[in-house]
């Protein structure tokens, strides 16, 4: 089912993307990841601990999965870029997810930092996928600035809250038709899934409304399978809204 | 010795130490690992020619969960 | 995947059940019924024309399908009573969709003649199943008079406008736990049926939103994803929402 | 002949017309439609001993696309 | 400011209603029904205690209210004529607020036996306004019965949830023009207030958004300010709503 | 009735400002500025005409109004500077709206360049009133260059959507507690004001909402209310929501 | 003595105790109450001449803040 | 005569004009408008000594309504 989708050079058929973060184990990790169908993963560049337990959390992973490191825990673009220098040496790959934050408590989005860092990210080779608050404007800038997709966000990070815009989604898709654009980040339910990819949206990136649900394998299953839905209705159009009703069974005819 | 920042923590290592082997010291996993000096990636294959200075700002990076 | 569902004495798997109108064809419809997943469609109870021309609609639906008789274009108790006597007899089934309704621009149910057929039907062994408005008082009622399941709308039929009163339904769930309740009318994008599953409905009837989509099939395919998704979502339990963001990648550990 | 009301509408057909008959004589399929004669539903297995009379009420319902 | 609405012989130039529970002191009340502006409070009807600890409620209204007594508590038609009936003899009025609900954790109304007590106290001569779910084909009953007014909620009682359903609305006000509309629950601050007049509401009917305020007097003239606001923007003829900007300035003679 | 704010060195009882654009006419635009209470509009800075016909505008203003000039039309901070010189020089006045837009289908502000052309105009002495996105990084950057205020939209200019990200307006709020915040464009109804109010917005600035109204004088005094209704409520402290029922009347005490 | 339920207690009164009586035995504020005997109101006019009777159920209401 | 841009479109005075000239000539408004000359701001103070010169751009603005 579901038709792919294509980021620089790679084709995707599941337009889901996750996260690493916030499993309560290995195991349920790797189930939802399994369920969710996703062919990506996220993962955050960290420095290593000293006292020698440093497990090799990348193990963990399925070995199918494309790995996306990210640069969260950024404030600024110099460290972000530093980071992604550091991620793509480690793991021999231009990809990054491109994360500055304007502060530890919102985790909102710095547009200027996060524009700043992406255009010399993408003149050194990176294949930018910038996170970023729901601004038309910015995204046309990542674009030019050479990002193959945007990653506008639905709500803060971790909030569970879904689509808080959904009006600066849908003119972004309006005005951007060519654009590759990925919501990161606020979905809570897969019916906020749904709610971006009837919007429009290319795929979806989520961690926390897997990783934190009672049964993230199970709620997986349920992302993967809204993300299909929500395309699908994107592409086979949606019927007109209605104040009032239009009967579905003859109105005339009845018994009398 | 040698004393520097690493990961923002002041360690020592003797002197003449070499990346490859600050590794191996500090029994941190040699794999998907990346290392910055003063701010610049070394890569890989110039572990063993970059030495630790004193006053070096060193970090070591690895994966962990994220979203 | 999903699990299954009971009315009366029959067991569904798909928690989706859907409508016989407003297709521009037969093929459209058999296509979109077949890829809908659905066990059972509901169709309407009308005079026979006297032109000759009465071709046996039901010839084109697939046997496997219960076929639900509804009530539809009835304006009170007594012809509702009428309509689902006249329908047991033609099919032989004790199947009936109640639609009791009080006026012709807005479809709206008539919960007071709906009750009132309802208590009669059940006792002449019908099986039930009423279209009511959100109303938890009014649902009880319908239990209490023998309904095996009672069908609050989302919005008004033909609507497409979604889940209008979310508190009702959650209100619904949470005060009958152990009711049957399928979310009847009103549902336009699969979204809204995820967001009707999620608040904790068992299952789905639709028409319009998958017949007046430009593809049909495609449509039916994508509520039959989401009203599975709803439900797993449903039992696994969200993530809790909040305004503030929590960090999916360690804010700690960052380089500097 | 008799006159009486078919789906609300006036139609006629000869005295004695039972309503096997009268489905015939209107040519309506014979499957899967119910007749209520004067509100009340005749069950298929009476068709042939119920008479059409002067100013009965008839309605005979088949299924039609509905939601 | 403000047009005046009718209710039976009564012409209030206020269009908000107050209730009497939930403050904290007499004197924060009255200094709440005075902000308010509104004409009229509402009041429950209650066994007296036997401590002889009776003090007079009402002395605490300022006495150009319009006092209504409700027949809040009661969950059959039984007890709500009795409540009324009693009322009455007590205050020596007609004026009823007629609630009958249906359970004591919702509150939500038990719309049937509403309109069974409507029949019986509008033939025996109460003025009656029903508390009643936002249910058009139940309005039209109510008035029918004779009712003066309806009083639909917009949420449950003392949930200060706001107007959940405004389509309800909307397609009441749409299909009953000349039905007295008075929202009655639900609201929780002014803009609930304010959606609900200028859906085409003619009164507010509120207590628990103002007495649990932490500044109920302040909070009731913002009520009254909102109330106003909503009915003069009804009046008035909202600007159309678009997705896409239309400028404010020219947008042509920019300089170059 | 009302607090005052402060902007600069200028006190305003009145925490509505309003536009002057796209009246049907000078009286129309006259009688909406009266009644809304306003002490502040904006007016747009356009090239003169050269068919002589250049009739002054400001004429048209109450005398006692402050006129806020705007940088309307511009589409990077090199216009927008040069703009709010002209329009320094021409009405001897360091209050700008600075507007740098970044296309002209949705008017979406360019938050870059605007900026950028904020810390060019603060410097030179200016007293910058920033329209931008509703970004919460963005507004901390703007307050850092010295506006003494931010405008962040509720929704596109002239869309009349009303506040479409409340998260985005409450996080702001909490997060800048200290800071003027002015809703600009977006509202469409007193409600929206309100709305946007409650959130703890300091004051609203908007046009087509008036001027496009049926009745733009009564418009602008259920704005005025609605703006004075929303301050209040959220000076009072609004109740707690609660999905369940919380009883105004004594749940016990009923006649039995 | 004449036992009865008042207000959904039982309660006692001298016999022949009237319902004017009854308020003023109990010291209940006489305004703006009303009073229910078996289910049907006794207007205030009527007081003097109601007797309260054994078994009797025996309503009497007041006003209190609501909403 | 000088050729020179005003507001976007070529327009022609005569050598030796100044703003203030300028101004009358094209019969505007000479109160709350503003000049800018090749992207400077000309200060009405100084509208009698600048002159136009040829290939000049220049921008004279009023106020209108907006939002």
């Amino acid at each position: 089912m579901g038709d792919s989708f294509q980021l620089a050079d790679t084709t995707f058929s599941s337009r889901l993307i996750i996260g690493t973060g916030k499993y309560r184990s290995y195991d349920e990790m790797k189930a939802a990841h399994t369920a969710s169908g996703a062919e990506m993963v996220t993962v955050a560049v960290n420095r290593v601990p000293l006292d020698g337990s440093s497990e090799s959390f990348l193990d963990h992973l399925d070995p199918k999965m494309k790995i996306l490191p990210n640069t969260a825990g950024c404030y600024d673009a110099d460290h972000a870029l530093r980071t992604a220098r550091l991620a793509r040496e480690a793991l021999d790959t231009e990809w990054i997810k491109l994360e500055v934050i304007g502060d530890p408590v919102t985790l909102l989005p710095d547009n200027e930092q996060t524009l700043e860092a992406a255009r010399v990210l993408v003149k050194e080779g990176f294949i930018v996928l910038p996170y970023f608050s729901d601004d038309l404007i910015m995204a046309k800038k990542l674009l030019d600035a050479g990002c193959p997709a945007v990653m506008p966000l639905a709500a803060p990070i971790g909030s569970g809250m879904g689509v808080q815009n959904p009006s600066n989604l849908r003119i972004m898709r309006e005005q951007l038709p060519d654009a590759t654009i990925i919501v990161d980040a606020g979905v809570g339910v897969p019916s906020d899934a749904a709610i971006a990819m009837e919007l429009g949206a290319d795929a979806i990136l989520m961690n926390t409304a897997i990783a934190e649900s009672r049964d993230p394998a199970q709620m997986a299953t349920a992302m993967n399978l809204a993300v299909q839905a929500g395309r699908l209705a994107y592409l086979s159009g949606r019927m007109p809204k209605r104040l009032y009703a239009s009967a579905s069974s003859p109105i005339e005819g009845a018994i009398k | 010795m040698v004393s520097f920042q690493f990961n923002g923590e002041v360690r020592e290592v003797p002197e003449k130490t070499d990346l490859t082997r600050m590794i191996e010291l500090f029994t941190l996993p040699p794999k998907r690992v990346a290392i910055e000096v003063n701010g610049e990636v070394v890569r890989r294959a110039q572990w063993s020619f970059v030495f630790v200075n004193p006053q070096d700002k060193i970090e070591v990076v690895h994966f962990v969960g994220g979203g």
